[in-house]
């Protein structure tokens, strides 16, 4: 145990923890959304997420940029890949809806049966890129980690004063970036015609029909901004790390679940708050103590706040986003 | 396919059950149990195509009907949780790994538990904790475990439950991976003792070729805690769990004791989850933390909804086939798991009733759909 | 009583089908397929088990392909060997059933694996009632053979604690290093193996942090090399995580050396890490296949690439146990007894089994190898003392 | 046949309560003396937030008697119903049962200590059967615990008529006794289906609640409540979407229950059935009482009249 270590260095955990829950946020967004619509557990939206890094690759792979190429290059690269997984996860997103969820919800079949189909459609995703497209095209798929290359070379921007806490770009492009486009989501959900759509059904899915929205719709359009969400985060995700994998959405999906329920799952920001807290929970004590407990931690703090708040810091309801 | 299914539906064997005189119902059952003892050794021609053993990488036979059995064990303690009481539980692999450890921990002279018990008492070095005081060490554990992990987090709603238990079988893995002066770490404890019986050959009654003894022992216990957990379903017990499930609120107001109902069908899954965990401990007389990875807890999930939710017997068919088919398909080798995710999809957006679904449930089904199909044509 | 009729006649139906069916024959299951054929036949298994599929199958797939290679190339004469290959996963409850088949089986008369430590824990108490002899290409765990060895159990890897040792003595001698920072994975692998160059390093060690499995945020453990600034880094762990570590270490601006064991040791590792990786150090108890060897060539020609990991194993532990049938052992017991005894040059090493069925070390070579533009090149050869 | 009678009819205009049930086994014993104070709200007040949802409301139920509960909509009728029976506990006053204090007590205890309700929205187990839910009901009151269901533990010594007839049979019960379990099986069974006999519905004792018609669900609540054999029992605007045949018909199960020997609370919003059938009459407006008294009193209170002439009878 290290108390000095967290406390000398507390503004740089601060940041570190803010960047890693950043991402949890953003894929947490996918988890809240569907829920506060469809009160379902979208088991497969860690794989949505893992599309997104697979074409990030994809797109840098086509256009053969590297490091050490020229700005212009990298923005230009960047703004296409991002723009890519954006599109491709909300794509897989919605896919997993028509081919999962859709056929289920007009038989009327129970929540359980959601949850199954659910985790089916992750094992297929996943087994298609550890094992459907090696089969096909060989390398780079298959079971093994893949580089994605740095094409944003990481370089310190600024130096907070007083705090000597170096400041990356890579940082400064994951926490804006996800800040900007929850706060983008925020503002669509609740001035938008569209936005107001969701709000409805989240609140009462009936009264809304009455009103005139139309539930399927609403239900397509949440599986998209999530998965978009998830697209956001998957290149961001490859900015800071550097690499993809088959399997590298469990872990990140399993801990965006835990964010979007610990913000309050159903609710926006909500998964904002969660994201960033679980991060911030997490490095805090891997600096104290060491990384092999970090699931421990973050599932004791999860526990203990929903015996003081038995639904999430910020409570529950995509209807109330405006909490 | 719904040929076949209305052939089957022609057939009414549920009901032609439910109206056969009890001597015959005895009598069918006890073929039925009979054949079951008698599976190992199964040769008969166009039957004995069901075994795993038949191409020349296969799996030994009895060893797979084992781990067939000691999954339907955990699929029955689930299924109490899952399908009668409506608790999600995703950590459901936390209790069958603490049933393992149990046994592990103190009945291997391996473990660094027995080896503190060893010099603290100045036994010898051959001493450990005997199998049969295990057996309650270890459905103690798990029901402790079961009321500790309830007790705090049954009153949250059911998403929330999921959540929570899930990260109680992560913290028991990782638990169980990083105290290292208590369990030998990610190394694992070997040496996991067997059930007692006469020695033959130098060898132990229960020993690591002989699986078919194994799968015999676990398929009494089996049936054994089937016949018990019938009981439950028909009883107050089982009507309070329905109770609960369909309206919680007026269950109370009915007098039905909510948090204690729900306690309990935790407790016992917990504890039968723990004793599939010692089963599958002592056979495999190694227990090492990644076992029992959280995936473990999504294939038990499936096991339980795949057969159909609230029926034993479909608990009992999920088990099996999800554990069967991965084994008897092993030339399929890299393609396994790609096809167990596409056939969890196909089968319940064909079957969302299970396969085996309760004659309780079905109804429900049935009735959900016409909803759905007004709802539909309102819209 | 209509219906209980019916259901008497489909029970009498059954019943004279089955008795029927079991007349006609039944099924060669199991059993000793080998004996029955009788004589002087030597018609062999020989099992390979291991991780076939799943995250772990490129450690263990070359050294099989690698036995398969030298059985391709043996000239058995009257023998016919087969090699099976077992499926596994890596997975220990996976294991034991097809352990279980391969002992009962008296057609197979050696395995080669596991292939990972854990599988072989669980697996080896069965092969020894099966009296069945394992030669492992890659189980390192060092228990294996030293707190519970069983007969049958030979192994051409050396054990964690001499590859530990290794590693600290390239970390001492070829850096120089006297401020190391040590990162585990926590796993059994990983653990043991930085716990040993934890001993032998002693001062020279300045920090030591544990990580998991599937992490890729290494933030903290970031932070804590910046405060401790270490002249050289050990990772314990595999490719997977060592991939993002390195690349955050290198974002941190620490340019330390970076060295890992056999865990990172494959071709995927050039992939994986890729520029951040470069000048990383592999150690592995794997000496270079040499230029005169037509192995390496041998082996792209079958299997359409370079010889991975542990591929020089895989074809020793093969040659070994076609070496005994050459000697005309024909039982398990003969063959066990052949392996116990055997003396050779291998591919990998001079082979030797001593009596807790290890290769003595100071047959071992460890080579450091060094990723240079993707792809590990051999650096120097360390020898630890024992 | 009947059954096929009650599945064509969609509306429930044809059924007749008949009671056919026998009295002696579901009538309940009761400990007090009639006219006693049963229940009794003392100052009670209930908040919610900054609304006030009953303002210091003082009643009380006796012992036999049918009290109706009336006033207009958002009245407070409900959530005084709630505070009795568990669901809110009222942030001042008290509420006491039988002189014991029951605010604040979970609602499966009040259960247990002899009061009962029905929901205004029905709430049965609906994938149960009727059977099944009246069964629910019984098992409030019975003893078996869980062990005692597994290993059928707890042995009773039978009484002649619970033995059963065979010999084996027959002699092992004398034995061993039969379990605790089999018994309150057995009598629970006969006792749920005297109560579906009670209300009327026996004949569709076995189908799945959701598919009984509108007006068997709401007797099937009742029977199940009585199920739990309270000393008090609520019932909240059982009447509601009922056509005037089945009122009447309803005013006479209301009746027959306090003949059982319970006591009745309705809430109702049609005043006709209130004033047929109760003894005692609580007005409540605004989460206030605002009159109280018989039939004819409350009829002719000007208090009343105004609030009622306020807010048009739904029920009409």
């Amino acid at each position: 145990m290290d108390f000095d270590a967290l406390i000398s260095g507390l503004d740089r955990h601060t940041l570190d923890g803010i960047t890693r829950g950043s991402i949890y946020a953003l894929v947490a967004l996918g988890y809240t959304m569907v829920y506060g619509v469809m009160k379902l557990i979208n088991f497969a939206h860690s794989e949505v997420f893992m599309v997104g890094t697979w074409t990030v690759l994809g797109v840098y792979t086509v256009l053969g940029v590297t490091a050490g190429a020229g700005i212009g290059m990298v923005i230009a690269a960047t703004l296409l890949a991002l723009l890519a997984a954006m599109l491709a996860s909300a794509g897989t997103a919605l896919a997993v809806e028509r081919i999962a969820y859709r056929p289920l919800r007009k038989k009327g079949a129970p929540p359980l049966i959601f949850l199954i189909t659910g985790i089916g459609c992750s094992l297929v995703l996943v087994e298609i890129f550890g094992q459907v497209l090696r089969v096909v095209f060989g390398r780079p798929f298959g079971r093994v980690t893949v580089n994605i290359p740095s094409v944003l070379e990481t370089k310190t921007v600024f130096t907070i004063p007083g705090l000597d806490l170096a400041v990356s770009n890579t940082r400064i492009l994951i926490i804006v970036g996800a800040i900007v486009m929850m706060l983008a989501l925020d503002t669509f959900v609740n001035k938008s015609r569209l936005g107001r759509g969701v709000r409805a059904v989240a609140q009462d899915a009936d009264t809304a029909s009455l009103m005139g929205v139309n539930r399927e719709r609403v239900i397509m359009l949440v599986f998209v901004l999530g998965g978009a969400m998830a697209g956001v985060a998957a290149l961001l995700y490859t900015v800071q790390y550097d690499i993809t994998k088959f399997d590298i959405g469990f872990i990140i999906g399993l801990k965006a679940f835990t964010a979007a329920v610990l913000g309050g799952i159903g609710n926006l920001r909500g998964a904002l708050v969660g994201g960033l807290f679980l991060g911030i929970v997490e490095v805090y004590a891997s600096a104290i103590w060491d990384s092999s407990w970090t699931n421990v931690y973050a599932f004791v703090v999860l526990v203990v706040i929903l015996m003081f708040r038995p639904t999430g810091l910020l409570g529950e309801s995509l209807g109330k986003a405006r909490a | 396919m719904s040929q076949i299914t209305d052939a089957y539906r022609g057939l009414k064997l549920g009901e032609r059950w439910d109206h056969a005189p009890k001597p015959v119902r005895w009598f069918v059952m006890l073929l039925v149990v009979a054949f079951a003892f008698y599976l190992p050794y199964l040769n008969i021609l166009p039957f004995a195509y069901i075994r795993t053993d038949l191409t020349s990488s296969g799996s030994d036979w009895a060893s797979v009907l084992f781990l067939i059995v000691v999954y339907m064990i955990v699929a029955v303690g689930l299924n109490v949780v899952i399908g009668l009481a409506g608790l999600l539980d995703l950590g459901y692999v936390g209790f069958y790994a603490l049933g393992a450890y149990s046994i592990a921990l103190f009945g291997s002279t391996n473990s660094p538990v027995v080896e503190a018990m060893q010099s603290k008492f100045g036994l010898s070095e051959e001493w450990a904790v005997p199998f049969v005081v295990c057996i309650p060490i270890a459905i103690t554990m798990s029901l402790i475990a079961g009321v500790f992990l309830g007790a705090p987090t049954l009153r949250l709603r059911g998403d929330y439950l999921a959540i929570v238990t899930l990260g109680f079988g992560e913290i028991i893995r990782i638990t169980a991976r990083n105290l290292d002066g208590v369990t030998n770490g990610a190394a694992g404890i070997t040496q996991v003792p067997v059930p007692p019986g006469p020695e033959s050959d130098g060898r132990a009654f229960f020993n690591t070729i002989d699986a078919e003894r194994w799968y015999w022992l676990a398929l009494a216990i089996l049936i054994l805690i089937i016949f018990l957990a019938r009981r439950l379903e028909n009883s107050r017990v089982g009507r309070a769990w329905l109770a609960i499930r369909e309206d919680e609120d007026a269950a109370s107001v009915m007098g039905v004791a909510g948090f204690k109902f729900k306690l309990w069908a935790f407790a016992i899954g917990a504890t039968l989850g723990g004793l599939a965990g010692l089963l599958f401990g002592s056979k495999q007389q190694y227990v090492e933390p990644n076992a029992f990875m959280v995936q473990l807890s999504f294939l038990f999930v499936a096991m339980v909804v795949i057969g159909g939710s609230g029926n034993i017997y479909g608990a009992l068919t999920g088990a099996f086939l999800l554990t069967y088919l991965p084994e008897r398909f092993r030339d399929l080798v890299d393609w396994r798991p790609f096809a167990f995710g596409v056939a969890l999809v196909l089968v319940m957006i064909l079957r969302p009733q299970g396969l085996v679904p309760s004659r309780r449930r079905a109804r429900e089904f049935d009735d959900r759909r016409e909803e759905a199909k007004e709802a539909a044509a309102d819209v | 009583m209509i219906r209980s009729t019916k259901t008497w006649q489909a029970v009498a139906l059954t019943a004279v089908a089955g008795l029927a069916l079991s007349a006609c024959g039944t099924t060669d299951t199991g059993g000793s397929a080998g004996g029955d054929e009788g004589g002087a036949d030597c018609n062999f298994k020989i099992a390979a088990m291991g991780a076939l599929s799943g995250p772990n199958a490129s450690i263990v797939v070359p050294s099989v392909d690698g036995a398969q290679l030298a059985l391709d190339q043996w000239d058995g004469g009257d023998c016919e060997v087969t090699l099976e290959r077992f499926d596994t996963e890596g997975d220990p409850a996976k294991a034991t059933p097809v352990a279980t088949q391969i002992a009962g089986d008296e057609s197979f008369i050696g395995v080669i694996g596991g292939a990972f430590s854990g599988e072989t824990r669980a697996t080896k108490t069965i092969y020894q009632d099966g009296g069945i002899p394992m030669i492992s290409q890659s189980a390192t765990a060092t228990d294996l053979t030293q707190d519970d060895p069983v007969e049958v159990f030979h192994r051409l890897v050396p054990y964690d604690d001499y590859q530990g040792a290794a590693i600290a003595k390239y970390l001492l001698d070829e850096v120089g290093a006297t401020k190391v920072f040590v990162v585990d994975n926590s796993e059994a692998y990983g653990e043991p193996l930085a716990d040993r160059v934890e001993e032998t390093l002693g001062d020279s060690m300045v920090a030591r942090d544990k990580t998991e499995v599937g992490q890729t945020d290494f933030a903290p453990t970031i932070s804590k090399m910046e405060t401790a600034e270490p002249d050289a880094i050990m990772y314990g762990g595999y490719i997977a995580e060592a991939a993002p570590l390195l690349k955050q270490i290198r974002d941190a601006g620490i340019d330390a050396p970076f060295i890992g064991g056999d865990g990172l040791y494959g071709a995927d590792f050039g992939n994986a890490v890729g520029e951040a990786g470069e000048g990383a150090v592999v150690m592995c108890p794997c000496a270079p296949i040499e230029g005169d060897s037509t192995f390496a060539a041998d082996f792209e020609e079958a299997y359409g690439g370079a010889p991975g990991a542990y591929a020089a194993e895989g074809f020793d532990a093969m040659t070994i146990f076609l070496k005994a049938l050459e000697d005309g052992a024909r039982t398990r017991a003969e063959v066990q007894e052949f392996v116990s005894g055997y003396t050779g040059d291998g591919l990998s090493k001079s082979i030797a089994f001593d009596e807790n069925g290890d290769v003595p070390q100071d047959q071992v070579s460890y080579w450091a190898y060094k990723n240079e533009g993707g792809t590990l090149t051999p650096e120097v050869e360390v020898k630890p003392e024992g | 046949m009947s059954e096929q009678t009650h599945a064509e009819s969609s509306t429930d205009t044809d059924v007749v309560l008949e009671d056919t049930s026998n009295h002696d086994q579901i009538a309940i014993e009761t400990s007090g003396e009639v006219g006693e104070v049963l229940l009794e709200l003392d100052h009670v007040t209930l908040r919610f937030g900054g609304v006030v949802a009953l303002n210091d409301v003082n009643f009380q139920i006796r012992r036999g008697e049918i009290l109706g509960l009336i006033g207009p909509n958002g009245a407070g009728k409900t959530t005084a119903f709630n505070a009795m029976t568990g669901v809110y506990t009222p942030t001042e006053g008290a509420i006491r049962f039988k002189g014991k204090e029951i605010a604040g007590i979970k609602p499966h205890t009040i259960n247990h200590l002899g009061i009962a309700r029905t929901f205004q929205n029905i709430r049965l187990f609906p994938e149960m059967s009727a059977m099944e839910n009246v069964m629910v009901g019984c098992d409030a009151r019975h003893k078996t615990s869980v062990v005692g269901v597994l290993f059928r533990t707890y042995r009773v010594r039978p009484s002649e008529e619970e033995l059963p007839e065979s010999g084996i049979r027959r002699s092992l019960a004398k034995v061993f006794g039969i379990s605790r379990h089999t018994l309150e099986e057995r009598a629970g069974r006969r006792r749920s289906m005297e109560l579906l006999r009670f209300v009327g519905i026996a004949d569709r004792a076995h189908e799945l609640a959701r598919n009984l018609p509108y007006g068997y669900q709401r007797r099937l609540e009742i029977a199940r409540a009585l199920a739990t054999e309270p000393e008090l029992i609520c019932l909240d605007e059982p009447a509601a979407g009922f056509n005037p045949a089945e009122k009447e018909d309803l005013m006479g199960l209301i009746r027959r229950i306090r003949d059982l020997g319970h006591t009745v609370l309705v809430i109702e919003h049609d005043m006709k059935l209130v004033l047929g059938v109760t003894d005692r009459i609580v007005v409540l407006e605004f989460g206030q009482k605002i009159a109280e008294g018989s039939p004819e009193e409350v009829a002719r209170n000007p208090k009343v009249i105004a609030a009622y002439l306020g807010e048009p009878d739904d029920a009409a």
